[in-house]
């Protein structure tokens, strides 16, 4: 089974270049139709997260203006989230 | 006659070209013209303005501090211009893409909501246009037959399909903005 | 199998800190970003941020020096390297590089890019060609493709007036001094990969003193080419690599091992 | 032939090419491009000689080498490419080739910005490169004076043998204003005697700069410099509105000039009698003119977009006779009438 | 220190050794070719940074990189070399970093030769480069003067983060004279807090002459024309011989200076109450104590190895006070004293 | 077998015409003169003299114009290649040459003649390479040997301060644009002699409208070098040509035939 | 036998550099040790020339400041001769 | 006392050289002094010039038109030097290596056979110190004894093999001066 992640997308920054959606391995990225930023742009929206998301970055190593955090779920050593405490 | 336009907006909705076609308008009506873009960093950007004087003598300063009409085709350059508007001037609002409030209470204020008419239209660049007419009709520096005349000109054969669509939103933005003239 | 499993959220994918957090000017799509990311994310493995000083070109990164989040100087056109040479010169321990387009790289700082090399002078250069001059409006660069269509080669570029494109990376490969120089592209997630390792051997190159090195990036210009992003990075591919093979051009002895550490 | 709305540098370049240049040189700058991208496209379709040039060091050699033919060439810039092509320049001005340099000045100094400006007036009057010399200086206000400037360029450059600038700012380079074009005239089929054109039937032409012995220099120098004194006895060039019975001229060129207009013409408005003088050459600048003014002007405000520059030379046309004041706008901004009429009131109000 | 006999070249060169400059960078030229040369044995022997670069626009680049971090930092050249630099200079002027650069000057314009020369007055006085300023600009006319403004160039510079010319001709670089030259002074071990020195522990520093917006820029220039009007109030100078009771007053810097004072003691001699006015410093020009001489001296002679540059400063100075005379030579001619002094007689026969 | 046949006495050497009847300035024994009187023998033999124009640099040859019998033109320093693209440009039926020193073609003016090449612009460069900067009196070059006294690398150029030499017939035979790039040298009658043809067909190329073409002489400067001139040919002998090796570096296809040619 | 051969030198041009001869296959070039032209050189002079001199030109291909022309002696082409007249 | 010397001749000739002697000297005695090459073209060639100006008073030009005293060491140098020595000047010639007559009436003429002295010294390069001793006997500028403190010190160790030589020299032309002196 594929890991499981989850982005987010600054959109102010975001400048719906489509480079994103274009790397992305699942496809779950889409530039929104129904709004622009302050910018003017119709920023990247991740479509169906919870489902697909696979937390591979592909997206952010694609995206030339930084917009994208991705984070993945691993499992927790125990040891480390204690001492991290 | 003397009028000191400024249009201002994104760039690719069509800013530039507004002020071109007044500025055509007005030589092909043997008037004083100048149009100059506010031509920002070296690199492409998000704002897109220009200025284009008017008059019936030489025209002096082509670029002006206190503009007699602001065209502004969305929310920054509302926000930038409202407040250099000279006393009594024209201010025309795209009101699809504005959200800030208009404070001033000695212009003349139209406000067209242009980018959703010119959607409906099927053509959302045809913002412009709507807007161009709107202004028109409050100031009528140059004759709507002479604009026409000179869109499809500069339109030429190579864009002849889009010919009906922009003297449409010409048009319409003509009758909104007499419309709203009555009201005033 | 259903987990019983604990599982923690961690970031895989984050702004490295050698990237300042601002916004850019660059155009939509443009891959001039993602230059800026990978030199950021080396500088931040390298863990060298807070003494390196980076070069920035008079072209579309005209800014980069807001965007390193670096000590940073602004060259005259064409002269980062020179410009770098003096710094380098009276802070040798320090990291410098320079970051340059192909029009301040190859047709106006030629000169200085290849006495750099020929120095051997101790220092990086992050060469983005991007086959025109994106800064003042899509004229011809000196690596302009022939028949690639500009605002100063309207016909498209012409080999009988203009010559041909110059390959840049080849060409500093052949002097002596140079340590490392390579080719890479920004079209995709695995070459922007490829890319961060050679830039990454490039700094290290520097860290040990080894001479002058270079990378040159095949880069977009959606703008003045005007196509859109997609398109841009798909004739990189097509068009650009193609007459700009990628690869190392020259890896000098003491490079290899640095290259294998990684 | 027709008025059209043309941009002022796009203006330029087709200006320049129906005065028969044969060959542009050029390197990409903002704010003068569009004069590059006109000529890239004209040139090669009319089978004349267009290079992008690897730099503006280059470009402005290649001018020299192409002039050293006789035959038009010409190539243009902004101001840190003009400070590239210094030392070109001053070979250019020893050797006697005739070319012209358009400088479409933005904001300095360094990399700057590129909004209008005047800061290069030094360095296009002064000494454009090392040694001693000036070149011709042509200052446009208006798109149609662009046009018609660009040919007197040429035909000053033929004349004297001689280094031309046309010098604009990007207002003036990035305005479309009417103006009407002048017809093509046919280039030219011969060359002038001292010409490179081959060494066929006569002994060899040499276009050179050095002279090893001092007093041979001096020799080369003593014929500039009569040649420079007769520019400066008759090309100087200026406009005026309303100075005949002015108490205070306000003294502008190109864009500062035609701003200042406007301000001054309020001014008449308000009843104060003030008059504008434009230098139109501004080497040699028209000293004549305006120091002949000085008889009954009270006072002079010169306009500049820059930190002061011109206004030396306007003090030096006064001799001290009667004041100078100074208003200038730096960095780009280009002054708007309503500031420039707040200057002149100020002034206006000191006057005796 | 004992006095040494030396070429003015080496003499620059040692003195700014001494005064601790950190790194060279410099092309040959003549005639100043023997500052490199001792440059390129000095520097390395004391650990410090050499590089002959592959020409001036790179030198002065290189210039720029290093003067950003702090360090005492040089080039030099001669006029054409100058003239290469001016895009560098006019980076440099505007991100307020302190440099040196010594011009030895020689006969112009183009390659003209290498004879000594004044003839770059106007290049490095007005605007070294395009754009709003100037250069402090010093004018020794000894070696051993040479020797003193050297230090002093770098204090300047140090002092207002500002481009500061030591001019020479080929004559003074050239000669040798007794000097003495001043202890070695310690290297620095600071920077200051603007520098390049990496962002340990500190937000990044940043050195640019970019401002994009017109505005910005604007307060650039204001913020250098504010510190250019305290250095032309605070850092005139001048020397002067004899200008007490002197009815006309030689005026001529550097080794044109020196001469003239030759031809100005013969002149008493022969009971003629003439006086010498040497400026020291060039930019800012010393109009002070020159305009407070115009009080009781009748006239001034300008004295140049060019066709006439100074001549408008000096003028300016005077304000049509006075009349001002010329005489010069080009090319690289060195004029004698002897005929000075028959320029000053002729003068002197025209006071009322 | 005693002879009697008559005699008559052919001159069998002479000065060219295209090689003006004055005294040079050279010092003795420097080879700026034997490449000088090869270039105008070519232009003899090419019938050419008449139509051509000579680009001098500056350094030890500035006078160059005087002593070619052929139009001619002073260049900035390093930039006739620059001035020679102006002239050919406009007199494409033109020959069109540059005579340049090693400080002026490879160091300040490596920009230019990069360019020219990138550009194939039609013209011939003549390039003495005399690893010295003659006329200034005796500075390190780009091409001054490792270890080389000279008057600004006093203990001999260092590489490690300084990089290393440049081969610039080896950089310009990378360049695309380049028809013709040789180097050769002016040691001995045979290499001398090996020289003129290699002259030769850089003149035929351009004739031949095929580009760029540059012979490289190795020349000698016995002033700054300060040794004989016999000892300074012998140096070029032992010491130049191990590093800077004789030969072709480039020959275009369609240059090929004009070698046979003679 | 060798050709016979005879060169001329411009004695006031030479700068007695030695490369003629140097160059010289029969060291039939020596330089002059008992005058010096109006530039302070010693020319070159031709030792002996009746006896040895090829005509080969190798000298005048060495000298760098063109001071000698060389001759040669050929079998005359008897038409050649008479149509010159 | 102020005395400007012109010394000229061909390179190698050890122009440059005898005047920075001078130059030295004058120094050692705390005179004022300057020395001046005349730096020719760019590349080498053949004349070899330089000036010295020594002075009891600051010196302010360090070259002049018309020299006290010239130092012709070869014909080319008194060709272009004698019409230019001032009255009652001092002309010293090396009369081994000119052929042109000195025409002049006005001066105090030297006329050495340096070279061929210098030759049967057993160094051709000792003229330059004959010249120079004969100059000194004539214009006692500084002392001999300094001089020749200052040359031993020039020469340095490294030329100690050439002390001896050179002290001749200068004596042999202070003596053939002083001769000369006597006669005139
Ligand atoms: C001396 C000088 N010449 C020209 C310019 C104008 N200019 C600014 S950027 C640029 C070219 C930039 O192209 P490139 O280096 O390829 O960078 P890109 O914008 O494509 O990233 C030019 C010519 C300048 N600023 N200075
Ligand atoms: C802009 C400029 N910089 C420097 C010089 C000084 N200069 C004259 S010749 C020369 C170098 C010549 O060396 P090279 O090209 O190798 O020719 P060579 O004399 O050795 O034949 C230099 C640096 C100059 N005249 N102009
Ligand atoms: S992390 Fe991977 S799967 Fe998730 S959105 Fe980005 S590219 Fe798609
Ligand atoms: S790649 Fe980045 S900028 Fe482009 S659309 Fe995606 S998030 Fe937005
Ligand atoms: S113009 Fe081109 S290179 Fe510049 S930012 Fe835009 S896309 Fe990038
Ligand atoms: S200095 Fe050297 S290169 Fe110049 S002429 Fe003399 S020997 Fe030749
Ligand atoms: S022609 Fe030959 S043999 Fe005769 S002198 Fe010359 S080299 Fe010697
Ligand atoms: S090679 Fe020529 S210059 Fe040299 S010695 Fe022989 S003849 Fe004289
Ligand atoms: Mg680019
Ligand atoms: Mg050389």
């Amino acid at each position: 089974m594929a890991a499981k992640g989850r982005i987010e997308i600054n959109e102010e920054r975001c400048k719906g270049c489509t480079l994103c959606a274009l790397a992305c391995p699942q496809t779950i990225i889409e530039m929104a139709t129904d709004r622009v930023n302050a910018k003017g742009y119709y920023p990247a929206l991740l479509v169906d997260p919870d489902v697909k998301c696979t937390g591979c970055a592909l997206c952010a190593v694609a995206c030339p203006d930084v917009c994208i955090t991705v984070y993945r779920q691993v499992p927790s050593k125990t040891r480390r989230a204690e001492a991290a405490v | 006659m003397h009028e000191e336009v400024i249009f201002a907006g994104f760039g690719g909705q069509g800013v530039l070209f507004a002020g071109q076609l007044l500025a055509y308008t007005a030589l092909a009506e043997d008037k004083h013209v100048t149009w100059i873009p506010s031509y920002g960093p070296e690199m492409r950007g998000g704002t897109a303005n220009c200025t284009v004087v008017v008059s019936d003598e030489p025209v002096g300063s082509p670029v002006t501090k206190y503009p007699s009409i602001v065209v502004a085709f969305n929310n920054p350059s509302l926000e930038k211009y409202e407040d250099e508007v000279k006393p009594d001037g024209l201010l025309v609002v795209n009101e699809s893409l504005v959200i800030h409030q208009v404070q001033r209470d000695d212009l003349d204020l139209v406000l067209v909501p242009a980018t959703a008419l010119a959607t409906e239209l099927g053509e959302t660049r045809m913002t412009n246009m709507i807007l161009f007419g709107a202004m028109l009709a409050h100031r009528p520096m140059v004759a709507l037959d002479t604009a026409e005349h000179v869109l499809l000109d500069k339109l030429g054969e190579r864009k002849a399909h889009l010919h009906e669509l922009n003297l449409m939103a010409l048009r319409k933005g003509m009758e909104l903005g007499l419309a709203q003239k009555t009201e005033a | 199998m259903t987990s019983a499993v604990m599982v923690e959220e961690k970031v895989v994918y984050e702004r490295p800190e050698s990237l300042a957090d601002v916004a850019t000017h660059y155009c939509p799509g443009c891959t001039h970003g993602i230059a800026h990311r990978i030199v950021a994310e080396v500088l931040d493995e390298l863990g060298v941020r807070d003494r390196t000083i980076g070069v920035s070109p008079v072209g579309c990164a005209v800014l980069a020096y807001k965007y390193f989040n670096t000590d940073g100087a602004e060259a005259a056109h064409g002269r980062a390297p020179a410009m770098a040479t003096g710094i380098k010169r009276v802070m040798p321990d320090h990291v410098v590089f320079t970051y340059q387009g192909d029009g301040d790289l190859a047709a106006i700082g030629i000169a200085e890019i290849i006495h750099a090399a020929t120095r051997g002078e101790n220092i990086t250069t992050i060469f983005v060609n991007n086959a025109i001059y994106g800064m003042t409006g899509g004229q011809m660069a000196p690596t302009t493709l022939i028949g690639q269509e500009t605002t100063s080669s309207p016909g498209g570029r012409s080999q009988t007036l203009t010559g041909f494109p110059v390959r840049m990376a080849e060409l500093m490969a052949g002097i002596t001094g140079s340590a490392y120089i390579a080719r890479r592209s920004l079209h995709n997630v695995k070459e922007i990969n490829t890319a961060k390792r050679a830039i990454k051997t490039a700094f290290l190159a520097q860290l040990n003193g080894l001479g002058f090195s270079m990378v040159e990036l095949l880069s977009t210009c959606p703008t003045n080419w005007k196509v859109s992003p997609a398109e841009a990075l798909a004739w990189v591919e097509s068009d650009m690599v193609p007459y700009y093979p990628l690869g190392d051009y020259k890896v000098a002895e003491e490079v290899k091992p640095l290259m294998k550490r990684r | 032939m027709p008025v059209e709305l043309m941009k002022g540098n796009t203006a330029l370049a087709e200006a320049a090419v129906r005065a028969g240049v044969e060959a542009f040189f050029g390197y990409p700058i903002t704010p003068q491009t569009e004069l590059l991208e006109h000529m890239s496209k004209r040139m090669p379709e009319l089978g004349r000689a267009f290079v992008q040039a690897e730099s503006e060091v280059a470009s402005i050699n290649m001018v020299y080498g192409a002039a050293c033919t006789g035959t038009r060439v010409m190539t243009s810039s902004s101001s840190p490419g003009i400070s590239l092509m210094q030392e070109g320049f001053s070979y250019i001005a020893c050797s006697e080739v005739p070319c012209v340099v358009v400088d479409v000045m933005r904001g300095g100094p360094g990399l700057g910005n590129i909004q209008p400006s005047q800061s290069d007036y030094f360095q296009v009057t002064r000494s454009a490169g090392h040694g001693d010399y000036h070149a011709i200086v042509l200052a446009p206000s208006s798109v149609q004076e662009a046009v018609d400037l660009m040919g007197d360029a040429f035909d000053l450059a033929d004349q004297y043998r001689h280094l031309v600038f046309v010098v604009a700012d990007g207002l003036l380079g990035q305005m479309m204003e009417p103006a009407e074009l002048p017809p093509m005239q046919p280039l030219r089929t011969e060359r002038p005697d001292w010409a490179l054109t081959g060494a066929n039937g006569r002994d060899p032409n040499i276009i050179t700069s050095l002279e090893l012995s001092a007093p041979a220099l001096e020799a080369v120098n003593d014929r500039l410099q009569a040649k420079l004194k007769v520019i400066r006895e008759t090309e100087q060039r200026s406009t005026e509105n309303m100075t005949k019975d002015a108490r205070l001229v306000v003294v502008g060129y190109g864009t500062a000039g035609r701003i200042a207009e406007t301000a001054v013409k309020q001014a008449r408005r308000e009843g104060m009698q003030v008059g504008l003088f434009r230098p139109i050459t501004l080497w040699p600048f028209p000293e004549q003119r305006l120091s002949a003014l000085t008889d009954h002007v009270e006072a002079l405000l010169v306009v500049e977009m820059n930190a002061g520059q011109m206004v030396e030379d306007v003090k030096l046309a006064a001799g001290g006779q009667i004041p100078v004041e100074f208003y200038g706008r730096t960095g780009g901004v280009v002054p708007v009438p309503e500031e420039i009429y707040d200057a002149i009131v100020e002034s206006y109000e000191k006057l005796a």
